[in-house]
């Protein structure tokens, strides 16, 4: 078997925009790299810092959260908090020695399919050129 | 009458730094001495510095420096008025919307006020922003009930037009104690005086120099401009139009004698500073208050003051 | 442990093209929990939902994992077939195999590891699920409409007709509101009292509307299907039972103040209706202006009511309403145009608000319609409009556009042509806006046809002269300074929200914005329902807007009524938050948090806790993700749920 | 000690315009072309001079036109137009900061030209302002009204002051030595030789900002001062 390096990466995806989106990426047949499992959950608003937390040392390799664009949330203000969350969480990270790449926040909408490739594929992209498992991995920390 | 709320709360302090100006001093004394009478009465004292020089405006605005050059120069004399631990008076429009703007703007960039105090600490000086500065009618507006005490010899029958100048109406606009447009401090202290206020539709309309245009352009358009206001007023038939600036005076004063030596016009009224027309309602010789100085003639004011006194 | 059903769809080809079936099958055996894994070319037809049922028999199973399409899609279907079988709708998951992985992935293999994951971790979640049920809450068929201008009126007409009971609170002593002070209205010029008076007097007499006027909603509480709500009925003085509406009492009260509804253009007595065509016609006293109620002397309506309906003794009466469903219509106010002092307007007299303008054109104002400058009573003969004031400056008033005003100043300056043939008629604008049915054309015929001057830029000044108004603006088309003559100016003020409108919102537990408009819950997709359900907006509370679109919120909101009162329980998804009373601390972090309101401070064991309204909770999480004791949990969506799919990814080696 | 202030600061130091102007432009975004500064504007009311299309211009991005134009000398910088914007633009300021560049790009010498007489003054005296009359009907009309000469100085003795009002030496110095360090001496002395319309090269913009002399100082007034 090939030792290439095939991280593993959890999404966060928020159920009405996008959950959505991945779900019409799929509708129109966009490829992209299947590295990530989806999580459907009600709203970005929802991410406790722990669910990064317990992915990360679990063993992902990176977590992608994905929410409504600002002012479009359908829960009017969850996005807001996520992103407030998210910021303070990721200057932790730097912290402790993980990288910031490993972690990402992105505004994709139902109809942005597309986009949803997208931006899957450029964190994949950027977590493949880390290089190396997450140090901060439960499995790291033992070695 | 509607107003904009008074926003600014004026100091009223025993002493003031009395800030100059250059065109007062060399024109028009008066207005000087006139607020120096007025503020002597009411037991607050004025405090001089030979120190201080033009606030440095005139180069700003004439574009013959640009702002770093000019602002350690109304630097300089702010930090003359901080040295003396007092708030500062200014009787001209002009000089008190520099000082108090560039104040204000070194108040609020720290780094450019870094820069400036390197310059004035090759002199021995430095801008801490310490002080206040005041227009001169902000001050006595504030203190207008210890007027109404001092006026002596009411100014029965006067009709009084008033001009505010421009910088004192539209150059604060966030920080202003009058409204732009329907200002009121002036027609109250007219009326403490016992005069009787007179409106004409171009009261609030700009005297046509604005801070340079007289030079840079001469009559062309700053000469059109002087007529509507003059013409305006020219019609309510006022004894005095009232001033707050040694420049609106200057422009409204000597104007008035340019359009009669051109032979365009003759109107023939006096334009007196505000504490000149206090100063003689608190019954102070008219020679201490500079009225000579005046070149349209302030002598038929004084003649019809003399008659309804009698 | 749990008996948990596997099923994995192949779509057709869908899935199975791309994904390895059997290796899902095989393993997903292998997980612990797990009582049977099988498969099925369409899971969602019957004989697919048949082999789930069949197999909750005879596994005897607690929990189900599709593995199939997008839970977007099919999520309900197999909800329904689990009930179907006797098994709790929510102890189901499914795992997207399609739009998440067959459809995206670029081969098979990749396809197949991520669908095993998908499933593991499906699995590993339905093993923590618990069997939630259907909220019910039960629903009061009343509705209340607070406010009665013309969207409440219609809002309160369509409930009615509906067959639903409405109580109105409007809180001035008549019906009507803005509109009834209006001689035309745009587009149309139809008559404003012919078409409202009507309606006014269909509320007054409908079966199954109360109406309150000169009250006022002092308290709401509860939640949907079940407001309390407490209204102040003001002390009116007049016997509504008693008075005939003759208006002998108005012919001999000696008071004179202004008349609101004159918009100060005239007077009023102590004893007063606001208008002849008011609805009641039932007069009320204004207490701080009655001699009577300062000196104790007067009484002189007393004296000639021949209905003797005065009761000076008369106090003011609160009455509580359960009610199911709220609509507010609280309408508008105006931006105080005196704070223009370049315009002169509260010192010049011949310069008016346009609010003005309508009362002096209008049959029943202070001139009986005929268009004279209130400060000498002469005919003006050069008339101004200024457009925005107020509006689009945010120096010194409101940054938005106030929307009515362009089409208003054409109509009033149509009204003018039509009154005074021969006048000259400016109207000073930015932009024109008139986007609506039939407005772009009325406002070309105002500029075609009645030879009305539209000049582009905002007058600086108004200067007055020997009895002139001097307005002084840029004409931005000729690029040039210009100044008009005028005999009279109409400032259009713009359009602000109700003085009171926060502290009605905070009431209510509505949204509002910076500027005091009630916000809608979506701008696009739910345009009349606010956060707070079983609240309604309709008319100028929610912003700017005229009568065609006041009205079309107020049918909208009323039909959003008559949906959620059709019920005699509404159903409601029970994926909300619930708070572990032994955990929470009271610090009440998720209060701060939630955008609904949906969050409490209730008692526990004498101890300050959390408490969510089931009503109110729209389930979003933020809560439960700001709580940092664990202390509130999101149903379908816990902690623990979550954390086990995270785990369960993670649990086995995959091949790198 | 040539560059007390740092380029952020000094916009005359790009010659680059588009880079000086961004600045100022960025306030100017906010225009909505209402022209509500046009109205009230005694510039405008006497001139072809127009606020709201100048802001146009330059949100099109013809600085150059506009710096170049006769029109921009034309404000009276009253403030009227700041006063009533309703998006608080302070226009007077930006025609300010507009002229320096027009100077910087070599426009508009002839018109401050006209200035460069109160400017030696303030530079001479500390005072922008003096006594002298530059029209003998004044001092004439003033010998009138007052029974004295009419000069300045008698008027002034006859109030009780002294016969002119002079800043103090320690003053003076200080003023010409801000004048000096700050780099306007330099364009007092350049001014008067100004060929009208001839932009400048990105080397003589270098130049007009360094102060000559050691650690400073300025050398000397400059000889060719007697037109003043
Ligand atoms: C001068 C002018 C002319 C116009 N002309 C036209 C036109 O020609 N055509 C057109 O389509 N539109 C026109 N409009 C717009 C029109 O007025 C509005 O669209 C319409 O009035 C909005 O109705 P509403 O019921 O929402 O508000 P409102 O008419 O303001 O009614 C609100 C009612 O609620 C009551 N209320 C307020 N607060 C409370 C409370 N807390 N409790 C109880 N009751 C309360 C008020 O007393 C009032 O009766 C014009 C607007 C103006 C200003
Ligand atoms: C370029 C563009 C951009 C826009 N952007 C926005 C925006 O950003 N925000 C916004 O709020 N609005 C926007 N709009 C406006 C928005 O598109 C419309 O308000 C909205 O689509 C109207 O929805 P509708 O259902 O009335 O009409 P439509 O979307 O036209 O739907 C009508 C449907 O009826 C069907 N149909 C027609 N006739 C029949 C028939 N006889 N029998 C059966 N079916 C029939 C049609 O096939 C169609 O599916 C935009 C419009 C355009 C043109
Ligand atoms: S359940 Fe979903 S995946 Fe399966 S056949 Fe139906 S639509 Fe396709
Ligand atoms: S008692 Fe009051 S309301 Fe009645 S007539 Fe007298 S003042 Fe008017
Ligand atoms: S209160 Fe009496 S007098 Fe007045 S309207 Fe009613 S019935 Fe007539
Ligand atoms: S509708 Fe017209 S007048 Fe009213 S604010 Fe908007 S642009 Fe101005
Ligand atoms: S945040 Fe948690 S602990 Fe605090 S009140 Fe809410 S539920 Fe209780
Ligand atoms: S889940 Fe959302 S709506 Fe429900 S209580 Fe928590 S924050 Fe409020
Ligand atoms: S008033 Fe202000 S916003 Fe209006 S055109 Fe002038 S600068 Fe622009
Ligand atoms: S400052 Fe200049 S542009 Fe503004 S109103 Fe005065 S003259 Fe016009």
């Amino acid at each position: 078997m090939t030792e290439e390096y095939y991280p593993r990466i959890v999404g966060l995806l928020c159920n009405w925009c996008t959950y959505a989106g991945a779900d019409l990426a799929g509708t129109t047949r966009i490829k992209y790299p299947q590295n990530i499992r989806p999580i459907r959950i009600p709203c970005s608003g929802r991410v406790s810092p722990h669910f990064i937390l317990t992915s990360l040392l679990s063993g992902a390799d990176g977590v992608f959260i994905g929410g409504c664009h600002p002012a479009d949330c359908h829960y009017n203000e969850g996005n807001y908090y996520a992103r407030r969350r998210f910021s303070v969480l990721k200057s932790f990270l730097d912290f402790v020695g993980v990288e910031p790449e490993r972690l990402t926040l992105e505004w994709v909408s139902a109809s942005e399919g597309d986009r949803f490739a997208e931006v899957v594929t450029a964190f994949t992209e950027d977590v493949k050129a880390l290089g190396r498992p997450n140090p901060y991995s439960r499995k790291e920390l033992e070695d | 009458m509607p107003r904009a709320e008074i926003v600014k709360k004026v100091p009223i302090n025993d002493s003031y730094f009395l800030f100059r100006s250059c065109v007062s001093s060399s024109k028009y004394p008066g207005i000087e001495t006139s607020t120096e009478e007025v503020f002597a009465r009411l037991g607050i004292e004025l405090e001089d510095s030979p120190e201080q020089s033009c606030c440095g405006g005139f180069i700003t605005f004439t574009s013959l420096a640009e702002v770093t050059a000019s602002l350690p120069a109304v630097a300089r004399n702010l930090s003359i008025i901080e040295e003396s631990g007092k708030n500062a008076l200014t009787v001209c429009n002009g000089c008190h919307m520099f000082l108090t703007e560039f104040g204000h703007f070194m108040d609020h960039n720290p780094d450019i006020t870094n820069k400036v105090n390197e310059m004035l600490g090759m002199i021995g000086r430095e801008y801490k922003g310490t002080s206040h500065v005041l227009h001169m009618l902000e001050a006595v507006a504030g203190l207008k009930n210890r007027i109404k005490e001092l006026i002596t010899r009411p100014l029965k029958g006067l009709r009084v037009a008033t001009h505010y100048g421009c910088h004192y109406l539209y150059g604060f606009k966030h920080d202003a104690v009058d409204d732009p447009y329907m200002p009121t401090v002036l027609e109250e202290l007219i009326e403490i005086a016992g005069a009787e206020n007179v409106t004409y539709p171009e009261a609030r309309t700009c005297c046509g120099s604005g801070l340079t245009q007289v030079i840079i352009h001469k009559e062309e358009m700053s000469l059109p401009f002087l007529k509507r206001k003059l013409d305006s007023l020219k019609k309510i038939e006022a004894d005095v139009l009232i001033v707050v600036c040694p420049y609106c005076m200057t422009i409204l004063d000597r104007g008035q004698f340019k359009m009669e030596e051109r032979g365009i016009e003759e109107y023939g009224v006096p334009v007196l500073y505000i504490n000149q027309l206090l100063g003689l309602a608190m019954g102070i010789d008219p020679v201490r208050l500079g009225l000579e100085a005046h070149i349209t003639p302030v002598k038929r004011l004084l003649e019809k003051l003399e008659v309804s006194n009698a | 442990m749990r008996k948990i059903g596997v099923f994995v769809c192949h779509c057709g080809t869908n899935i199975s093209s791309m994904v390895d079936i059997d290796r899902v099958i095989e393993s997903a055996t292998r997980l612990p929990d797990v009582a049977c894994a099988v498969d099925y070319q369409f899971t969602c037809s019957a004989p697919g939902q048949t082999q789930i049922k069949d197999a909750i028999k005879e596994y005897n199973l607690d929990g189900v994992v599709v593995a199939a399409c997008s839970p977007r899609m099919h999520e309900p279907t197999f909800r329904k077939t689990l009930r179907d079988a006797g098994l709790n709708p929510y102890m189901m998951e499914m795992a997207n195999l399609r739009e998440h992985t067959s459809w995206v992935a670029l081969n098979r293999g990749e396809a197949t590891a991520k669908a095993i994951d998908l499933v593991r971790m499906k699995v590993a979640k339905v093993a923590r699920l618990r069997p939630l049920e259907e909220i019910h809450l039960p629903v009061t068929r009343r509705a209340l409409v607070i406010g009665g201008g013309v969207a409440g009126i219609q809002a309160a007409l369509d409930i009615a007709d509906g067959g639903v009971d409405v109580t109105l609170v409007e809180r001035s002593p008549s019906l009507g509101g803005h509109m009834a002070q209006y001689d035309k209205t745009f587009p149309t010029l139809d008559c404003a009292s012919c078409i409202l008076t009507p309606k006014m007097v269909e509320v007054a007499s409908h079966p199954n509307i109360t109406l309150l006027t000169y009250s006022e909603v002092e308290e709401v509480t509860g939640f949907v299907g079940a407001y309390k709500v407490k209204a102040r009925i003001r002390a009116r003085s007049v016997d509504l039972e008693k008075c005939n509406g003759c208006g002998t009492c108005l012919e001999v009260c000696p008071v004179r103040v202004p008349s609101e509804f004159d918009a100060s253009l005239a007077d009023r007595t102590a004893i007063y209706r606001p208008f002849p065509q008011a609805v009641p016609a039932a007069p009320a006293i204004d207490r701080e202006s009655c001699i009577y109620f300062k000196t104790g002397k007067c009484r002189a309506c007393e004296k000639v009511c021949p209905a003797d309906a005065i009761d000076f003794e008369q106090e003011n009466e609160i009455v509580e309403v359960q009610v199911g469903a709220i609509v507010v219509a609280t309408g508008f106010h105006f931006f105080d145009a005196r704070k223009y002092t370049e315009y002169g307007y509260g010192s010049y007299k011949d310069v008016i608000s346009w609010l003005q303008f309508e009362r002096l054109t209008n049959a029943s104002g202070p001139t009986g319609g005929k268009l004279r400058r209130p400060s000498d009573g002469m005919e003006p003969k050069s008339i101004v409009f200024i457009h925005c004031v107020g509006s689009r400056d945010p120096s010194k008033g409101f940054p938005y556009c106030s929307r009515i005003c362009c089409m208003a100043t054409a109509k009033h300056a149509v009204i003018t042509r039509s009154k005074i043939p021969d006048a000259k008629i400016y109207s000073f604008y930015i932009d024109i806006r008139a986007a609506g049915k039939g407005y772009e054309e009325f406002v070309r015929r105002a500029i075609e046809q009645e030879d009305v001057q539209f000049i582009k830029g905002r007058p600086s000044r108004i200067v007055q002269s020997d009895g002139k108004l001097l307005v002084r603006s840029e004409d931005a088309f000729l690029g040039r300074q210009i100044e008009v003559e005028a005999d009279m100016v109409i400032l259009t003020n713009g359009a602000a929200a109700q003085n009171d409108a926060a502290e009605l919102a905070q009431m209510l537990g509505i949204g509002y914005d910076q500027y005091g408009f009630f916000n809608e819950l979506h701008p696009k997709l739910r345009p009349v329902e606010t956060n707070k359900a079983g609240i309604y907006l309709a008319g100028m509370c929610q912003g700017p807007k005229d009568i065609p679109e006041s009205v079309a919120q107020a049918s909208a909101s009323a039909s959003k009524v008559l949906g959620l009162l059709s019920r005699d329980q509404i159903a409601r998804e029970p994926i909300i938050a619930e708070v572990d009373p032994g955990r929470c601390t009271g610090c009440m972090d998720c209060m701060e948090v939630c955008f609904f309101t949906a969050v409490e401070e209730d008692e526990f064991m004498e101890r300050k806790i959390a408490k969510v309204l089931p009503g109110v909770c729209q389930g979003c999480g933020a809560c439960v993700a700001q709580c940092s004791d664990g202390a509130m949990e999101l149903r379908a969506f816990s902690d623990e749920q979550i954390h086990a799919e995270i785990t369960a990814l993670f649990a086995v080696e995959v091949a790198r | 000690m040539s560059r007390l202030f740092d380029k952020k600061l000094r916009p005359e130091l790009y010659s680059d315009l588009s880079e000086l102007t961004f600045r100022f432009i960025g306030d100017l975004e906010k225009c909505m072309q209402c022209g509500k500064c046009v109205g009230n504007c005694p510039a405008a009311s006497v001139t072809q001079y127009n606020s709201r299309r100048i802001i146009h211009s330059i949100k099109l991005g013809n600085v150059e036109d506009v710096i170049k134009s006769e029109e921009l000398w034309s404000c009276f910088f009253c403030s009227s137009c700041y006063a009533s914007c309703p998006k608080d633009i302070n226009f007077p300021f930006t025609v300010a900061m507009l002229r320096y560049a027009s100077l910087y790009a070599g426009y508009g010498w002839e018109y401050v030209k006209k200035l460069l007489p109160y400017a030696l003054d303030y530079y001479r005296t500390g005072m922008t302002v003096l006594q002298d009359e530059r029209n003998p009907n004044i001092t004439r009309r003033r010998a009138n009204n007052s029974n004295t000469s009419g000069s300045m100085a008698d008027v002034r003795e006859k109030m009780g002051l002294s016969r002119e009002r002079k800043v103090s030496d320690r003053a003076l110095s200080e003023v010409q030595f801000i004048s000096d360090v700050s780099g306007m001496t330099r364009i007092l002395k350049e001014l008067p030789h100004k060929e009208e319309k001839a932009p400048l090269t990105r080397a003589e913009l270098d130049r007009m900002v360094t102060v000559t002399g050691p650690n400073g100082k300025f050398a000397g007034f400059p000889e060719e001062d007697d037109n003043a």
